[in-house]
C-alpha cells in the first residue's frame, strides 16, 4: 500500500457523466443502421470524475475482437460486447495514452490498409524478390 | 478593472451606500414629522404588540375579500415567496451573504431554484399584464410602478440566463446580474420597492391606531 | 534560404507509416479540441505544412512556462512537432550561449524574415529597462527588435499575456503584457500558470497545421482551448446543481468530491481546458487533487481576490462607509423632515 | 322576499346600458380666485401630513386591491372609484410638499402642483362616492386607512370652498343655529315635552348635576322622535342620574363630514362643556355613526386634553347595563339582524355591544354574510346622504346592502345609526323594499321589564 491510498478520498462511484454518453452510443447506432453514417467520440473532450472512464469502459465490456496497432506507439482497437461500438486507445512510445475514442462503425478505419502502405509495401516485396 | 470586478467592486459598494443612506433618509423623514397625541381614552393598548399583530395579519387576507383580490394575491404570493427563495435560499447568494455577514444557511437545489425563478418571471408578468390592462390598475400606475416593475424582474431575468448561458459569457453574464442587482438596490429605497421597509411602519401604525380604538385591525 | 521539409517528409523519412500518420492526425484533432470529422483535413493540411522558425524570448518569468512544456512527455506527439519546428532560438534550452546566441537569433530572423513565429514567456518591465535585460538589451528592446519580421507572436504564460505576477499590484517594475505593446502584429495569448503543456504544442500545432491565427477570444487566446469554463466542462458540475458544496477542506463534502464553489474555485469565471485536457498526461487537474481553481487563465487573477474567497462574495465597502451611509441617511432625513414641518408651519400660519 | 321584479327595475335599467357617470356639477363656496383655492387647498392638505399620514403616503403599493373594497367601485366598474384614487390629489400634495423626498419632486416637477380643475374634478370623489366607511382599510395590504384621509383631504376642499353645496349648506346651518336640521334649544325643548306626553316617560332636562349627560342626534329629533323618549325609559329603568341639556344636545358633527374643523370642534366643544358643567361622568351618545367617531375618538383631542368624562355609544352603555344588571329585558321571539353603522363597529371599536345587547334580548341573532366588521356600508354616511346629486350613485351602491340583508332572511334588521336608518329609509322607498330598519334601541327601551326591586 503506497501513501497515496491513505488519503481518505472516497471516490464516489459516479457523477453522473456516463449515461449521457451511452445515449449518445445509441443515437450513433441508429445513424450507422439507418442512414450508414459512422459517428467518433472523442473521449478526451469530455469531463470525466475519478472512476467514471473505467465505468464506462466496464459498462461496455470486452467484445468478440481485439487488434493492435504498432505505429508511434502501441494501440489496441476493441469491439465492446456491443457490435458496431469500437473502443479505440492510441499510445505514445512511451506507453502514455495520448487518444481515446468510441468509434461507432462497422470496421474503424485504421485497421484498413492504407493506399500509401500498400503501395510502399509493393515496391518493398519488388525491390526484393524481383 | 473588467465588468464583473467593476459590479462586484465599486458599484455594488456604491448601491449599497445608496440603500443605506436611502432607506434611513426615508424612514427619518417620515418618523421626524409631527405626531398628533391622541387623548381619546384608549380601548385598547395601542402597543408594540398591536403593531407586529398587524405586521404579521396583513400578509393574509381577510375572508370577505378572497374572492375579489384572488388573482393579483396569488401572483403576489408567488412573486414574494419566490424573490425570497431565489435571493435567499439559492447557493451561489448563500455564499454571497455569508461573505458579508460570517452566517450561512441551507439552500436549495439550484434546479429548484431554477424553476421557482422561473414561476417568479412568471407570476412577474401576469402581474404587470394585469396592471396594464385593468382599468383601476392603469389609473392608479405611474411611472414609478413600471420602473420598480422593471429594476425587480431584471435581476431575475439576467440571474437566470446566467446558466442557460444566453447572449453573453458567464462573467459578463455575472456581471450584468450584479449590475441589475445594484440598479435595484438604489432604487429601492427612493420608488415604491421601499415597502420593504415600510411596511413595517405602515402597517405598525395601522395596527397600533386601531387596535387603540379596539377596531378591526 | 535553406530547404524547409514538410511535416509529410519528416514523418517519413522517420518511417512513419500512413496509418501512424492518420493516428498522429486523430491525436492532434483530440488536441486541438476539433471534431473527428476534421482528421482528413488535418491529414492533408499537415502532410504540407512546412516547418517553422520559432524564436523564443524569455523576460521577466520564472521559467516554469518553460518548465511545463518540457514536462509534455517528449518525444511524442508533441515532440513530433517540435522535430517539426526549428526552435532557433531558447536561452534555457538552446546549446549556445551568449555573441553566438545572438547571433543564431539574428540569424533565424534574417532567414525568415516575414514567417517566423515569435514566442514569449514574461512580462516587459517598462519603469526601468534596466531591471531586467539579455546580453545587455532591455526586454522591451529585444521584443520590439524581433516581433519586426514575426509573422505572428504567441504570448506564453499569464506573465506574457497579461502581466501576470510581476504586473500584480502594486506592480514595481512597471510589467506589462506583449499585446499591450505589439500592437502590428497578430498576439495569440496562451495563459496560465503555467499554461497546459499540451495547449502550448496545440496552439503551436494549430499554427503549423492551418497556416493562420486561430480564432481568438476577447483576451486573444485560441477559443479552442479557452472556449469554455472550468465549470461548464468540471466532472464536479453535477454537485454544483445539486447544491451539494464542500465547506472546509476536510469535511465530508470534500471527501465525497463535491463541489469547490464554496471554497473559492474560479471555475465559473476560468477560461481553460484542465478540466477536459488534464495535467500531467491526463492524469488529473487541479480540482481533481481537492483544490479549487484559480483562475490562474484570467488577466490580473493575482489581483481578484483571495483564491479561497467564493466567487460570488461581493465587496460591500467598509464598515466605516456603510456606517457613514447611515449617517448621512439620517441628516437627510432629518433635512426633509424639518424642511417639511418648516413648509407645515408656514401654510398653518398663512391659512 | 324575492319580489325582485317590482323592486329592482330601475338598477336592472341601469345596468343593461353601461353606465355612464351623471354630469357632475362642480360646486363653489366664496369668491376667491383659483389661486387662493388651490393655496387654500393646499394649506389644509399639508397640515394632515403628521408621521402616521406620512408613513400612509409613501407607503401605497398602488395594488388596487381597495378597489375591490369599495361599494362605489364594485357596483360600477368606475376606476375613479378606487379609494386610493380618491386621496391622489392629497397624495400629491404630500409628495411635493412634506415627503422625504419632496425636494426632488418640487426640483424636477416630478409631481405637479394641484390644479383647480383637479381639485373640482375630485370634489365628486372626496364628497360624492366616499361614505368614509374604511371598508378598503381592511382590505389594503399595507394596512393604510384611506377613509381617515378623505376626512382630511375634505379639509382642504372646504377651505377651497370647493364642497358640495347641500353639505355646505347643512354644515354651515349646523354651526350657525347648532343643529343641521335647525333644531334650536327651544324647539328640541318643544319635542321632548310631547314625547314625555305621548310615551308617559319622565325626561330630565337641563339638571344643574347629572352623572350621565344624554344628547341626541337632530335626525333622531326631527324623524324619529321615539327615540328620546326610548333613551329617556333605559336611563330611567337603569336608575341613572341623568340628564339632557338645552346648552349641548346636538350631537352630529356637520363640521367633521364637511371638512371644517373649526366647525366641528365648536360642535364637540358644546357637548364637552355641557357634561363638565353638570359634573356628567358619563357622556351617551345616541344612535349615530359619525357623532361616536367625532366624540369617541376626537373629541378629546379639540378639547386638547383627556376628557375628564366617559364616552359611550348608546349600544355600548346598554350593553353594560344589561350585563350589570341595571337594566333587564324581555325575550323577544324574533329572528333579527344587524347592520353596523361604519363609524361605530368597523372604525370605532364598539362591534361587540350590539351584539352583546341582541344576546340578552334573546333574539334569533343572524349574522349578515360579511357582516360585523367587514359591513357593506348603507351608502349614507360621511355625510353623503345629504348631497342630492349622490343619490343615484348611493341607491345603486345600496343593492349590496340589500343583497347582504336578504340573505339572513330575518325577520327584523336592526341598526344603531339613526343616519343609517335615514338612508335605509330612502333607498327603501326608492327600491319599494320591504325591510324597514328599525332601532336597537327602541326594541330594548319596548322590551324593558319592570325592575322589581
Amino acid at each position: 500500500m503506497t501513501s497515496i491510498d491513505e488519503i481518505g478520498v472516497q471516490v464516489e462511484a459516479t457523477h453522473g457523466n456516463v449515461r449521457p454518453i451511452l445515449n449518445e452510443v445509441i443515437h450513433a447506432i441508429d445513424r450507422l443502421l439507418d442512414d450508414n453514417i459512422p459517428t467518433t467520440i472523442d473521449l478526451a473532450g469530455l469531463p470525466f470524475g475519478p472512476g467514471e472512464l473505467d465505468e464506462l469502459e466496464a459498462t461496455l465490456g470486452n467484445g468478440e475482437l481485439v487488434a493492435t496497432l504498432d505505429a508511434l506507439g502501441s494501440s489496441r482497437i476493441r469491439e465492446t460486447t456491443y457490435p458496431g461500438v469500437w473502443w479505440i486507445e492510441h499510445r505514445n512510445v512511451h506507453d502514455e495514452v495520448v487518444g481515446r475514442y468510441l468509434e461507432v462503425t462497422r470496421l474503424p478505419e485504421i485497421l484498413c490498409s492504407q493506399d500509401a502502405d500498400i503501395m510502399a509495401g509493393r515496391a518493398r516485396l519488388r525491390d526484393a524478390f524481383e | 478593472m473588467d465588468l464583473l470586478e467593476f459590479a462586484r467592486g465599486p458599484a455594488l459598494q456604491v448601491a449599497v451606500y445608496i440603500l443605506v443612506a436611502g432607506t434611513i433618509w426615508r424612514i427619518v423623514g417620515i418618523v421626524l414629522l409631527s405626531k398628533k397625541p391622541d387623548y381619546s381614552e384608549a380601548r385598547g393598548s395601542g402597543g408594540l404588540g398591536a403593531a407586529l399583530k398587524v405586521i404579521w395579519t396583513r400578509a393574509f387576507t381577510a375572508e370577505p375579500f378572497k374572492k375579489a383580490t384572488l388573482y393579483p394575491k396569488i401572483m403576489a404570493y408567488v412573486m414574494h415567496i419566490g424573490l425570497f427563495a431565489t435571493i435567499f435560499l439559492f447557493t451561489p447568494h448563500i455564499v454571497f451573504f455569508e461573505g458579508w455577514t460570517g452566517f450561512d444557511w441551507p439552500g436549495l437545489p439550484n434546479s429548484a431554484i431554477f424553476f421557482i425563478a422561473v414561476a417568479t418571471v412568471v407570476s412577474g408578468f401576469a402581474l404587470i399584464i394585469r396592471r396594464m390592462t385593468s382599468p383601476v390598475l392603469k389609473l392608479i400606475s405611474n411611472f414609478d410602478d413600471y420602473f420598480s416593475w422593471f429594476v425587480t424582474m431584471l435581476p431575475l431575468i439576467t440571474g437566470l440566463l446566467i446558466p442557460v448561458r444566453a447572449l453573453f459569457r458567464y462573467e459578463d453574464l455575472l456581471a450584468i446580474h450584479i449590475l441589475s442587482v445594484a440598479l435595484l438596490l438604489i432604487w429601492l429605497p427612493f420608488g415604491k420597492l421601499g415597502h420593504t421597509f415600510l411596511v413595517f411602519i405602515t402597517r405598525g401604525t395601522t395596527g397600533m391606531v386601531f387596535e387603540r380604538r379596539g377596531a378591526k385591525t | 534560404m535553406k530547404h524547409r521539409p514538410t511535416v509529410g517528409e519528416i514523418l517519413q523519412a522517420k518511417g512513419v507509416s500512413r496509418r501512424g500518420f492518420l493516428k498522429y492526425c486523430a491525436t492532434t484533432a483530440s488536441l486541438l479540441a476539433l471534431p473527428p470529422s476534421m482528421i482528413p483535413r488535418i491529414a492533408e493540411a499537415i502532410e504540407n505544412a512546412r516547418r517553422p522558425s520559432v524564436i523564443w524570448l524569455s523576460f521577466q518569468e520564472c521559467t516554469g512556462c518553460t518548465e511545463s512544456l518540457t514536462r509534455s512527455a517528449s518525444p511524442t506527439v508533441e515532440g513530433l512537432i517540435f522535430d517539426a519546428i526549428s526552435l532557433d532560438y531558447h536561452h534555457t534550452l538552446q546549446a549556445a550561449s551568449g555573441e553566438q546566441a545572438e547571433a543564431a537569433r539574428h540569424a533565424a530572423m534574417e532567414e525568415n524574415d516575414g514567417s517566423y513565429l515569435v514566442l514569449v514567456d514574461g512580462s516587459i518591465p517598462m519603469a526601468n529597462p534596466g531591471y531586467s535585460t539579455i546580453a545587455g538589451i532591455s526586454n522591451y528592446d529585444m521584443l520590439m527588435e524581433t516581433v519586426k519580421g514575426a509573422a505572428a507572436v504567441v504570448a506564453i504564460g499569464s506573465c506574457a499575456a497579461f502581466g501576470g505576477l510581476p504586473g500584480a499590484d502594486p506592480n514595481p517594475t512597471g510589467a506589462v503584457a506583449v499585446q499591450d505593446l505589439v500592437t502590428d502584429k497578430p498576439v495569440i495569448n496562451v495563459p496560465g500558470c503555467p499554461p497546459i503543456p499540451m495547449v502550448m504544442t496545440a496552439v503551436l500545432s494549430q499554427f503549423l497545421t492551418f497556416g493562420k491565427i486561430p480564432d481568438l477570444d476577447k483576451h486573444g487566446r485560441p477559443l479552442a482551448f479557452f472556449g469554455n469554463t472550468i465549470h461548464d466542462r468540471c466532472y464536479r458540475r453535477p454537485f454544483y446543481e445539486q447544491g451539494k458544496f464542500a465547506e472546509s477542506f476536510d469535511d465530508k463534502g470534500a471527501k465525497a468530491g463535491w463541489c469547490l464553489y464554496k471554497l473559492g474555485c474560479k471555475g465559473p469565471t476560468t477560461y481553460n481546458a484542465c478540466a477536459t485536457v488534464k495535467w500531467n498526461s491526463g492524469t488529473s487537474f487541479p480540482i481533481e487533487s481537492g483544490h479549487p481553481c484559480l483562475g490562474c487563465s484570467e488577466p490580473r487573477f493575482w489581483d481578484k481576490g483571495g483564491f479561497y474567497e467564493p466567487l460570488s462574495t461581493g465587496k460591500f465597502g467598509s464598515g466605516a462607509k456603510v456606517a457613514g451611509a447611515a449617517v448621512a441617511g439620517v441628516a437627510l432625513g432629518a433635512v426633509a423632515a424639518a424642511a417639511g414641518r418648516r413648509r407645515q408651519a408656514k401654510y398653518t400660519k398663512e391659512a | 322576499m324575492t319580489t325582485v321584479d317590482g323592486r329592482h327595475t330601475l338598477d336592472r335599467e341601469a345596468e343593461r346600458i353601461a353606465y355612464k357617470p351623471p354630469e357632475i356639477r362642480h360646486d363653489k363656496q366664496g369668491d376667491m380666485s383659483t389661486e387662493e383655492r388651490v393655496d387654500h387647498a393646499m394649506h389644509h392638505f399639508v397640515k394632515n401630513f403628521n408621521t402616521q399620514i406620512a408613513s400612509y403616503l409613501d407607503g401605497c403599493l398602488h395594488c388596487g386591491m381597495c378597489a375591490d373594497a369599495c361599494h362605489y367601485h364594485v357596483r360600477t366598474d368606475d376606476p375613479r372609484y378606487t379609494p386610493i384614487w380618491k386621496i391622489e390629489l392629497f397624495k400629491q400634495a404630500y409628495k411635493r410638499e412634506v415627503g422625504p423626498f419632496a425636494f426632488f419632486y418640487r426640483l424636477f416637477g416630478f409631481k405637479k402642483k394641484v390644479t383647480v380643475d383637479q381639485l373640482e374634478e375630485w370634489q365628486h370623489l372626496l364628497y360624492d362616492s366616499c361614505t368614509v366607511c374604511g371598508r378598503c382599510s381592511l382590505v389594503c395590504p399595507m394596512g393604510i386607512d384611506i377613509a381617515g384621509m378623505v376626512s382630511m383631504a375634505r379639509h382642504g376642499m372646504f377651505k377651497a370652498g370647493l364642497v358640495p353645496h347641500e353639505l355646505h349648506e347643512t354644515a354651515k346651518r349646523a354651526a350657525e343655529t347648532g343643529s343641521p336640521l335647525g333644531i334650536t334649544p327651544e324647539k328640541f325643548e318643544e319635542r321632548l315635552e310631547w314625547m314625555a306626553d305621548e310615551h308617559e316617560v319622565d325626561i330630565p332636562l337641563d339638571v344643574e348635576k347629572a352623572d350621565v349627560l344624554a344628547v341626541m342626534s337632530s335626525i333622531e329629533i326631527q324623524k324619529y322622535p321615539q327615540s328620546m323618549a326610548a333613551t329617556a325609559k333605559i336611563l330611567n329603568a337603569a336608575g341613572e342620574s341623568w340628564t339632557f341639556r338645552t346648552d349641548g344636545f346636538e350631537a352630529t358633527n356637520f363640521g367633521m363630514l364637511s371638512g371644517n374643523t373649526e366647525w366641528q370642534k365648536e360642535a364637540s366643544m358644546k357637548l364637552i362643556d355641557a357634561a363638565i358643567k353638570i359634573g356628567a361622568k358619563t357622556l351617551v351618545l345616541p344612535e349615530c355613526g359619525h357623532a361616536y367617531m367625532a366624540m369617541r375618538w376626537m373629541g378629546a383631542n379639540m378639547y386638547g386634553k383627556p376628557l375628564p368624562f366617559k364616552v359611550q355609544h348608546i349600544s355600548e352603555y346598554l350593553a353594560d347595563a344589561l350585563n350589570t344588571g341595571k337594566i333587564k329585558v324581555k325575550k323577544v321571539d324574533k329572528s333579527v339582524t344587524y347592520h353596523d353603522p361604519c363609524q361605530v363597529s368597523r372604525r370605532g371599536g364598539a362591534t361587540q355591544a350590539a351584539r352583546e345587547v341582541l344576546k340578552h334580548l334573546g333574539v334569533d341573532f343572524r349574522e349578515m354574510p360579511n357582516g360585523g366588521d367587514y359591513n357593506w356600508c348603507c351608502g349614507g354616511g360621511g355625510g353623503v346622504v345629504t348631497i342630492k346629486r349622490a343619490d343615484e350613485l348611493r341607491h345603486r351602491v345600496f343593492k349590496l346592502k340589500m343583497d347582504q340583508v336578504e340573505a339572513t332572511e330575518a325577520d327584523e334588521l336592526l341598526s344603531s345609526c339613526a343616519n343609517c336608518r335615514q338612508s335605509f329609509d330612502d333607498s327603501q322607498e326608492h327600491f319599494s323594499w320591504d325591510y324597514t330598519m328599525g332601532s336597537l334601541m327602541e326594541m330594548v327601551a319596548e322590551n324593558l321589564e319592570e325592575q322589581t326591586s
